[in-house]
């Protein structure tokens, strides 16, 4: 575990400090929109317009991964830009990075521990009552009413694994306080030398100890993951708790789009092979007296499910997209978590673990036959 | 036409009486149609026979799941119907069926078009979290009556074009008062259908309907051109656009679920937008500042410059939008000037061609002045 | 045939080398065997789609077999490895979402065994029979 | 007695005879059987007679009393037919069609009856048995009887269960189902098994 | 360490030529602990085999459902017969899932249940497999090394599996003598030779036949001593020498060479309960 | 997507009474016709026969069909040949489905009713699954004349020879310091007795000097990759540690040689040194040091051999090598090794040292062998009788189920030889006596009325305990005289186990390496067993000899001048065209993960770093689908296997028809029933 180190300076102070001591080109962060009462994750190059910035908003209107995506796929930056990712975006990128839709190159990953965010359409910049409440919650290693269902129960909320340059830990304490840092990678040390923080051996640790307060939060979301998992799959008890599962489900496709997962370009199940000749139709309708339209429409989520479980990271964009208020995120997580344990995998653990399908382990094909 | 045929009895019961009767005279093979689930608690599409009518179908329903000019194109898309199949469709669906027959989507061989004096639809979103039962109700009451039930979308309440008119069979509701039905002929393929039906003989005069009709058109339209008006005001200029799509999180959503937004993949989210990191720190700097995912604005107005044309404000992707940007009203906006243009209206005509396909001679030499020019069918 | 008559319908996708040629093998050798299978052909296991598996479901199979080279035999060197794989993710899903995973088989048989390839068939029909018929074959809401 | 087609049907499906179709008839069984002189024919001619149902001939014959289990056939055989379980059938169907018993089923029942009082055996009370129903071969093992006796290896008390009235009722459960099975009741199920 | 087994001691193993007492102090000597299972009944052996359909399945699975309940997961055999009965139980009604059924309804009259979950071994088997050489010739006190011992295995222990050794030609009890520093007849072509079994009662004169030659290839190849690892078996080939004034060939178990080259005293062999009489030669 | 409004033809097959004897023909063509897009159904006696064929062409140029299903065999029958046809016809070949209604169907169901729905269920699949195929065009390539021939016994020998013959380039590969096979350690050949190494010694010698042979002993074959035509072989040369250019074959350096091994050639009757050739006339007669008994490589002392040699020709320095050559078609000829009796261990062999097996009593035969072609026990006797037994380890379920078909005659070949050299008695014990080819029968009379017991029983037990006197230092063999129905004890001298054949080790790997399967006995599938004895599944690779099955001398040769044949044919084609079906990638989908260059297991995918989209090099693909299978996006399509072929023939088969069935095209399209002419 790295050591953490009161950098003594805020939030904004330090985002400057990385522009003016680091020659960093950009900082890419959820921000104040200059139009309207909402935030977007927003790239900047230049510290006046940063000041806008405001990272630890609790919203994701877009995994930040998938921006990330979208940033590094074509070509990454030829300087470093920093960019704040929630520990689930972390995890979706390192599953991108995977799959080559993402590059790791000239990026230094900045995250922070999570306290879930708001379902985008309840939060607004001027909902101050709302965002007192929430970090008041953070202070207090308590989960905030009104965050997201897989928010609430997502234990992975503090960012662990490796692939961060820069961990800031925030549960216990109150974002606008001088930021208590971890650097864990070389990249990650480097900053903290250009920003002039000192590193351990001249030793600055932690003057709170935030331990309690995680624990107390991952106490109560482990209680509250076992709850959503169990509802989900007693949900899922037979072929007519699918049906019920997925009844509303307009067909939309919007929970793929904005999964960051999702890279494909077409999706397969908007593709020609789901698009059938008129008599297949008459001929499906024929065998139960009726046919529900568009057809396929379970299939779409129980394929998804075949092609991103394994690596879905549970951010809970899909249901933020819903219109239609399918609990997509708490299914997908709960099943995606089943379909990983299978394989011993956990999504955006580790990059240089293998996607379970493009592996295998000699043993394992006697034990399957059945 | 000034006659119809008049059918006696409760609306909802006598469409599917009707229905049947094509199907057991094997005048249709199918019939596509809203419909309910077992439970009654979900409305969808369905495709049926005259065993699943009974059980399934249900011909009015208070919201627009999916837009039913999709479900035609899945049917038909690729060489048509096999059978003969009824399709009943909202009027703002059988517009988008005939602007998808022209673009290729939608094969209208052994179709039969039939449409219905729409009362509107309630949003999505609320009727799903409202009181179900109590919407249901408000919406079968409102049915064949003058007044709109509460709630309506905002589309719906300002549309003008609720009648049916351009089916094979229209059902006319307004001015029946709830007492039964008109049955239209369209087409001389409706004609031919009617002719096999029960009640075939049974006609009524249509004047009463045809007068409230005109009626409810004139005062429709007059809402529509200052609900429109202030709209406009409102989303006038990119600030104010930029405000009411600030909320959009780029999932597409609309372009998904429009019927007339058939492409398989979105210009949008082709390679041929995509940049390198680079040249985004560019915009970036020259914006102060990028939104990340970038483009936003060109997704919805590229998507006007593709669709706006044949936009029939069925309003579906209003009901899609989990961010609530008034997407439907957007975009009606955008269409009522561009469509001037041109003097084209989406779904009026199967014959009428697209604005983009034809062009007149004459208009070369007006290129400065095209709202003085009107366009004239080639 | 059971008593009440129910004849279930099972799509078996088998590998070209190993398990087709084993089907093909008992009819060689007119190994008598339940009537329910109906075979599709694919190149390799690893062909086999996990959607293909969940569609089959969804769309009303009553069972599903999957049938590839044994261990060591693929044609395609390692091609089974990966089948394998993929069946276990449709069958996680497919149990977690409902759908009876006792549904789904996958068997290695190789190409000399036709009996085998009899002897698997009876047994999954056998099966699949005691399970009754898929639900979602019926299910207008799927 | 049955005919013999009833009989070649009863051991072929009930106690699954069907095997013996597979025999080539190359006499391994017969050559290492321990017992092959004593018996009227070595099993190989035994089973060539049932394929072709001389059951009279088969279950008259004293061959399968002669097999003592040593299962030296039925490792060799390259047909892989468990010959000694088709012995045991053909004992049972023997026993069953009344055919005059041979010392051996006497044997078995002297055996069996203290095993079905007490649960267990003791030598004496078998040999006190066999020796009622043989007393000529009793007598001629006499002298060795004496010779235990004094070395003190004949148990002559039985050693009963502890629980002997729960093994008795275990027994006659059996014996229930047995007898049902015989009865027709569970015979269908047998037969349609293969 | 002690090693624990559940034993069936079979009804034969009492009234055996010293078998029980020199197990016991073999057991005593090594650390074994062939714990009984209680209350065990007759297995039925050929006998019921060959007269009763349910009734020879039942006999066996009462027994390991007693083992099985008394929490023991193999079951030490000390009987041929004993041992292949059990096991070809075990085997059948693994595979015959009605049999399996019809059992239990029998054994529920006791609240017994028979599920399988064991292993049936021989008692030599487990000496030879379950312990390293080494570990046995560490308690070896007499020198056997001129001791010629004929190894007798029997029909039954390795027919009709062979999973434990090959069914004609077996060497485990090779392997324990020569633990023990005695010499095995290695060419000893008579090792699985039937002894006749229980033809000897009813058919005496055939078996007598049968048990010289298996005697007469030990003399003539040279053995002190022909060594068995079951009652019958010893029996058999030990009475079937009385008439015969010409030979003397000692028939022990594998138990009582154990004990001799342990060094054990008279009354752990039982020696004298022999009907040959044993000298030992050294 | 349609390429044109797909109109189909469906043929139903009876296949005289194989499909229609089940299945209701009529009913399945009838019901053909209802489907939707099929243009004609019909049902015909036999689809594959000329007439059958000439009415799908007709039916194509006359009907306009552009797309033909057959309902018959399965596709590994007759598929080529129905794809011709609609070439020939003029459409593409690959608008063509197969369903599979006699293996997959009418002959492995009981119930008719089953057994027509069935077959319902496959055309329905068919037909649907046709509508989605696309017009493909089969790869032409070049192919390689040179062949390669696996195995230096008498079939690969006789396959090298008739291929260098005809002017092509051969590599023979043998693992073996010498090629001969087990063939050049026999005496006699049956029935005609003539010896064995006066007709292989000069093929050796022929295979050993022919221009066109590149002999490659001492080697074995490490890997194949490529295909029909173009296979690349990689072929791992094992050192000698003599230099095969100086070395004259002299011998001193054996004569020298200090350490003693088993000889593997003589199987285990005798000893040769650790540098040897294994028989005289070994070709090459170049000798090979054996690394594992040579007491340099053990001890790092001796060289004795490399001081002894005049010609310098000892190199230690030896390493292995690795040789990679090109070839357009592969020739397996590994053959066979003996059953090891070891296993029977009621018959004592390994403990009685006077049973033999068959080929260890070749070798006492033979002259070159441990006694010079006398047979004498191993203390020096002249034997007064031998016993021969039949079937050891053939015809054995705890063995080999099958039978071995030459031990019949070698062992009455032994029976005469023992005859002829001692006089002794004679004991054949067998079940069934086989000699079935050209003068078998009259040799097996011959033997019979040299007074050679023949005993009717398989042999129980061979023991050596003494019964009665005369069984004394002799060994008694025990059976049941099945014909006399008493068991006899034949005391004997000699016992001759005249074991079976069972394939070459290796074989496991080789049939891997080119992608061909073992039926169960372990023996080389072939292509088919009446018309492809010698072709297997993998195009271009051919077998001969008992690699494929015993056989005996004549016809291993046969095999080895048929396959030759096969190999010339292919070569003489100069262009080959192979299966379309290969993988495709549609860059507008691709989204260049490369997960599929992750699990392609030939490197036949990468990505273009310009587009950044992942290409396929169809060459190296083989078209298992794997790749089609993981990419999310399905911008991989493999050819003929693409996503909307199976998953219509999933819809067809899973969809009944019944509601529609009787009104869709009922009224314009009758199906044709023609009757058989």
């Amino acid at each position: 575990m790295e050591t953490f180190i009161n950098s003594r300076m805020t939030i904004s102070e330090f985002i400057a400090a990385i522009f003016d001591k680091r020659e960093t080109a950009g900082v890419a962060a959820m921000a104040k929109l200059p139009s309207g009462n909402k935030a977007a994750y927003t790239l900047f190059t230049d510290k006046k317009s940063a000041e806008n910035s405001i990272p630890f908003f609790p919203a994701m209107p877009v995994n930040a991964a998938k921006a990330v995506s979208k940033f590094t796929r074509q070509a990454s930056p030829s300087k470093e830009v920093a960019m704040f990712l929630r520990p689930c975006e972390l995890r979706a990128l390192t599953e991108l990075v995977k799959i080559k839709q993402a590059g790791l190159d000239n990026l230094l990953l900045i995250s922070f521990d999570c306290g879930g965010v708001f379902p985008f359409k309840e939060i607004s910049i001027s909902d101050e009552e709302k965002l007192k409440s929430y970090v008041d919650a953070f202070k207090n290693g308590k989960n905030c009413e009104g965050i997201r269902p897989v928010c609430a129960a997502c234990t992975k909320f503090v960012p662990k694994e490796n692939q961060a340059d820069i961990v800031i830990s925030l549960i216990g304490r109150k974002p606008h306080d001088p930021l208590v840092m971890s650097f864990p990678t070389e990249k990650g040390k480097n900053t903290a030398k250009a920003l002039g923080i000192d590193l351990p051996d001249k030793t600055h640790t932690s003057p709170v100890a935030p331990s309690t307060a995680v624990e107390s939060l991952f106490k109560e979301r482990e209680e509250k993951e076992k709850k959503l998992k169990e509802k989900i799959k007693t949900g899922f008890a037979d072929t007519g708790g699918l049906v019920s599962m997925f009844d509303r489900c307009i067909s939309c496709h919007a929970c793929s789009y904005v999964c960051p997962i999702c890279y494909c370009k077409n999706c397969y199940f908007d593709s020609q092979t789901f698009e059938y000749f008129s008599e297949s139709y008459f001929i499906r309708m024929g065998e139960k007296g009726a046919l529900r339209l568009p057809v396929d429409r379970t299939l779409f989520h129980v394929g998804r499910l075949s092609h991103m479980g394994l690596s879905c990271v549970a951010c809970g964009m899909c249901e933020d997209a819903c219109p239609v208020n399918i609990p997509v995120s708490q299914i997908f997580k709960t099943i995606g978590s089943e379909a990983q344990a299978v394989f011993d995998y956990i999504p955006g653990k580790d990059l240089n673990e293998a996607l379970p399908l493009l592996t295998y382990s000699e043993s394992e094909l006697e034990t399957f036959e059945d | 036409m000034d006659k119809g045929i008049w059918i006696d009895g409760p609306v909802n019961k006598g469409v599917m009486k009707f229905l049947k009767g094509l199907l057991e005279n094997n005048a249709m093979d199918a019939v596509l149609m809203p419909g309910k689930n077992k439970t009654g608690d979900s409305n969808a599409w369905f495709f049926l026979d005259r065993d699943g009518l009974d059980e399934s179908a249900s011909p009015f329903p208070p919201v627009m799941t999916t837009q039913g000019a999709k479900m035609v194109s899945y049917l038909t898309k690729k060489n048509g119907s096999w059978k003969k199949t009824g399709v009943l469709l909202r009027p703002c669906e059988l517009r988008a069926v005939i602007e998808l027959a022209k673009l290729k989507q939608v094969d209208l061989t052994n179709l039969v078009l039939i449409s219905y004096d729409c009362p509107g639809a309630f949003p999505l979103k609320e009727y799903l979290s409202g009181n179900q039962q109590e919407l249901d109700m408000a919406f079968e009451t409102s049915l064949g009556t003058q007044t709109d039930p509460e709630g309506l979308r905002n589309v719906c309440s300002i549309c003008s074009n609720f009648t049916g008119s351009g089916a094979d069979i229209e059902i006319g509701l307004i001015g029946a008062d709830s007492k039964g039905f008109w049955l239209i002929p369209g087409t001389e393929q409706g004609e031919e259908l009617l002719k096999k039906t029960e009640e075939s003989n049974s006609f009524k005069s249509l004047e009463s309907r045809d007068k409230l009709v005109e009626a409810k058109s004139v005062q429709r339209k007059e809402k529509r051109e200052t609900t429109l008006d202030s709209f406009q005001q409102s989303v006038n200029g990119p600030e104010n656009l930029m405000t009411v799509l600030s909320s959009c999180i780029n999932c597409h959503n609309c372009s998904r679920v429009c019927p007339i937004c058939f492409c398989r993949e979105c210009y949008f989210d082709s390679r041929a937008l995509n940049s390198g990191a680079d040249e985004m720190l560019r915009r970036a700097d020259r914006k102060q500042g990028l939104r990340l995912l970038p483009d936003l604005l060109l997704f919805h107005m590229g998507r006007m410059t593709h669709m706006s044309i044949s936009c029939v404000s069925c309003g579906a992707c209003e009901d899609a939008c989990p961010a609530d940007i008034p997407v439907s009203m957007l975009f009606t906006v955008a269409a009522r000037d561009t469509r001037k243009i041109f003097d084209y209206e989406p779904g009026r005509d199967i014959d009428e061609a697209l604005p983009y396909s034809v062009f007149n001679f004459e208009e070369l030499k007006n290129f400065e002045a095209p709202y003085t020019r009107q366009y004239s069918k080639q | 045939m059971t008593d009440n008559g129910y004849e279930p319908k099972i799509v078996a996708f088998l590998c070209n080398w190993c398990t087709f040629t084993a089907a093909d093998l008992a009819g060689t050798s007119r190994i008598k065997y339940q009537p329910n299978i109906r075979i599709i052909k694919v190149m390799c296991s690893s062909r086999v789609d996990p959607v293909f598996i969940l569609k089959a479901l969804l769309d009303g199979a009553d069972g599903v077999l999957i049938g590839g080279c044994a261990p060591g035999d693929c044609h395609y060197s390692k091609g089974n490895f990966y089948a394998r794989r993929k069946v276990a993710l449709a069958k996680t899903l497919a149990q977690n979402m409902g759908l009876d995973t006792d549904r789904i088989r996958l068997s290695w048989i190789p190409a000399s065994e036709g009996p085998k390839f009899a002897g698997v068939v009876n047994e999954f029909t056998e099966k699949i029979k005691k399970i009754g018929a898929n639900p979602a074959g019926q299910e207008v809401f799927i | 007695m049955t005919d013999n087609t009833t009989l070649k049907d009863r051991f072929f499906k009930k106690y699954h005879g069907e095997e013996i179709q597979k025999c080539i008839q190359c006499g391994t069984c017969s050559g290492s059987c321990p017992f092959a002189p004593y018996m009227d024919f070595g099993p190989r001619q035994l089973f060539a007679m049932a394929r072709e149902a001389d059951m009279d001939e088969v279950l008259n014959s004293n061959t399968m009393w002669f097999c003592v289990s040593c299962y030296n056939c039925v490792v060799k055989c390259p047909r892989d037919i468990s010959i000694t379980d088709h012995m045991y059938s053909l004992k049972k169907m023997a026993a069953k069609e009344s055919v005059k018993p041979p010392a051996m089923l006497d044997l078995y029942r002297s055996f069996n009856s203290p095993v079905e009082k007490y649960g267990r055996l003791t030598d004496a009370a078998a040999m006190a048995e066999f020796g009622l129903r043989h007393p000529v071969a009793a007598l001629k093992n006499m002298p060795l009887g004496v010779k235990l006796v004094l070395k003190k290896r004949l148990e002559i008390k039985p050693r009963p269960l502890d629980n002997l009235s729960g093994f008795i009722k275990v027994m006659e459960k059996a014996e229930e189902m047995e007898n049902q099975e015989t009865n027709g009741k569970l015979a269908n199920m047998e037969s349609t098994k293969q | 360490m002690i090693m624990r087994y559940g034993f069936f001691p079979g009804c034969s193993y009492k009234g055996a030529a010293g078998y029980k007492e020199s197990t016991e102090a073999v057991c005593r000597e090594l650390g074994i602990e062939l714990a009984e299972i209680k209350d065990w009944n007759c297995c039925g052996a050929t006998s019921y085999w060959s007269t009763q359909d349910l009734k020879s399945y039942v006999l066996p699975a009462r027994t390991m459902a007693l083992a099985e309940k008394q929490g023991f997961t193999e079951i030490a055999n000390i009987c041929n017969a004993c041992y292949s009965t059990l096991r070809k139980a075990l085997t059948r009604l693994d595979e015959d899932g009605e049999l399996k059924e019809k059992v239990n309804l029998a054994l529920h009259e006791e609240g017994l249940e028979f599920t399988g979950n064991l292993k049936i071994r021989h008692f030599m088997e487990i000496l030879v497999n379950d312990f390293d050489a080494d570990e046995i010739k560490k308690h070896v006190k007499t020198d056997l090394a001129e001791f010629v011992v004929a190894p007798y295995y029997g029909c039954q222990l390795n027919r009709p599996w062979g999973d434990i050794d090959d069914t004609i030609n077996p060497v485990l009890m090779d392997r324990l003598i020569k633990a023990l520093g005695a010499k095995p007849l290695t060419n000893y072509s008579a090792k699985t030779e039937c002894c006749g079994a229980a033809h000897m009662v009813a058919h005496s004169d055939s078996c007598v036949v049968l048990n010289r030659r298996i005697v007469k290839d030990a003399v003539e190849k040279g053995a002190d001593t022909i060594c068995t690892l079951c009652p019958l078996c010893q029996f058999n080939v030990d009475a079937s020498q009385a008439g015969n004034k010409s030979v003397n060939m000692p028939v022990i178990f594998f138990t009582q060479l154990m004990g001799l080259a342990f060094g054990l005293g008279k009354n752990d062999l039982m020696l004298n309960k022999l009907l040959t009489p044993f000298k030992m030669a050294v | 997507m349609r390429e044109s409004i797909p109109k189909i033809g469906v043929y139903v097959c009876h296949c005289g009474t194989n499909i229609s004897g089940k299945v209701d023909v009529d009913a399945v063509s009838q019901y053909a016709a209802t489907l939707p897009n099929v243009e004609t159904a019909r049902n015909f006696k036999f689809m594959c026969s000329n007439p059958g064929q000439q009415l799908v062409i007709d039916d194509i140029k006359e009907k306009g069909l552009n797309r033909v299903v057959v309902a018959s065999c399965s596709p590994r029958m007759h598929e080529k040949t129905f794809r011709k046809a609609c070439q020939t016809a003029g459409i593409n070949p690959y608008y063509f489905q197969m369903a599979c209604i006699r293996e997959h169907d009418s002959w492995v169901t009981e119930d008719p009713d089953q057994a027509t729905k069935k077959a319902k269920d496959l055309v329905r699949g068919a037909v649907f699954r046709v509508t989605h195929h696309q017009q493909l065009t089969s790869r032409v390539v070049d192919i390689n004349p040179n062949v390669l021939v696996i195995g230096g016994g008498i079939a690969g020998m006789q396959a090298a020879l008739d291929i260098a013959d005809g002017g092509k380039k051969v590599y023979l590969v043998e693992r073996e310091p010498s090629i001969g096979g087990n063939m050049s350690k026999f005496d006699k050949t049956f029935p005609t007795l003539d010896c064995a190494a006066c007709i292989s010694t000069p093929k050796l010698v022929a295979v050993g000097q022919h221009e066109n042979i590149e002999l490659m002993t001492y080697s074995e074959v490490i890997d194949v990759s490529g295909f029909v035509g173009n296979f690349k072989i990689k072929i791992k040369q094992k050192p000698r540690y003599v230099d095969a250019d100086k070395c004259t074959g002299c011998g001193v350096c054996s004569e020298k040689c200090p350490s003693k091994v088993l000889s593997e050639f003589d199987h285990e009757l005798t000893n040769r040194k650790a540098i040897y050739t294994p028989f005289p006339q070994s070709v090459p007669n170049t000798r090979v040091i054996d690394a594992d008994h040579c007491i340099y490589f053990k001890k790092n002392r001796c060289r004795l051999c490399e001081k002894f040699c005049e010609a310098n020709a000892i190199d230690f320095e030896q390493k292995e090598k690795i040789v990679e050559v090109d070839v357009g078609s592969v020739i397996i000829a590994t053959g066979f090794e003996t059953f090891d009796p070891v296993t029977i261990s009621q018959y004592g062999f390994g403990r009685f040292p006077e049973v033999y097996t068959s080929i260890q009593f070749e070798r006492i035969n033979n002259a070159t062998g441990p006694t010079s072609g006398k047979i004498l026990t191993k203390d020096g006797r002249k034997p007064e009788s031998v016993a021969i037994v039949h079937c050891v380890g053939s015809r054995d379920k705890n063995h080999m189920k099958y039978c071995s078909r030459v031990c019949c005659m070698y062992s009455m070949k032994f029976a005469h030889l023992v005859h002829e050299k001692t006089g002794a008695e004679v004991y054949e014990f067998y079940i069934d006596i086989r000699s079935p080819g050209k003068g078998y029968e009259e040799f097996y009379n011959r033997v019979q009325e040299e007074g050679t017991h023949f005993i009717r029983g398989k042999v129980a037990q061979i023991t050596d305990i003494v019964d009665s006197p005369e069984d004394r230092g002799k060994l008694v063999v025990v059976a049941e005289d099945t014909l006399a129905r008493k068991v006899r004890r034949i005391p004997v001298d000699m016992v001759v186990l005249s074991v079976g054949l069972k394939p070459s080790s290796g074989i496991e790997d080789i049939v891997r390496m080119v992608g061909i399967s073992l039926d169960s006995d372990g023996w080389i599938n072939e292509l088919h067993p009446k018309l492809g004895p010698l072709a297997t599944p993998s195009d271009g690779i051919f077998v001969a000899g008992c690699c494929q099955g015993p056989k005996d001398i004549p016809d291993s040769v046969a095999q080895g001048q048929g396959a030759a044949g096969e190999a010339l044919s292919l070569i003489s084609r100069g262009k080959l065209e192979i299966e379309a079906s290969v993988a495709n990638i549609d860059p507008e989908k691709c989204m260049g993960c490369r997960q599929c260059e992750d699990v392609c297991f030939y490197g036949a995918i990468s990505l273009n770093p310009v587009s950044f989209v992942c290409e396929v090099n169809e060459a190296i693909c083989k078209g298992c689908g794997n790749c089609t299978a993981t990419c999310p996006n399905k911008a991989i399509e493999l050819k003929h296997f693409n996503n909307d072929e199976i998953l219509a023939e999933m819809e067809g088969i899973l969809f009944n028809f019944d509601k529609f069935q009787g009104d869709f095209n009922q009224d314009e399209i009758k199906p044709d029933i023609i009757e058989p002419v």
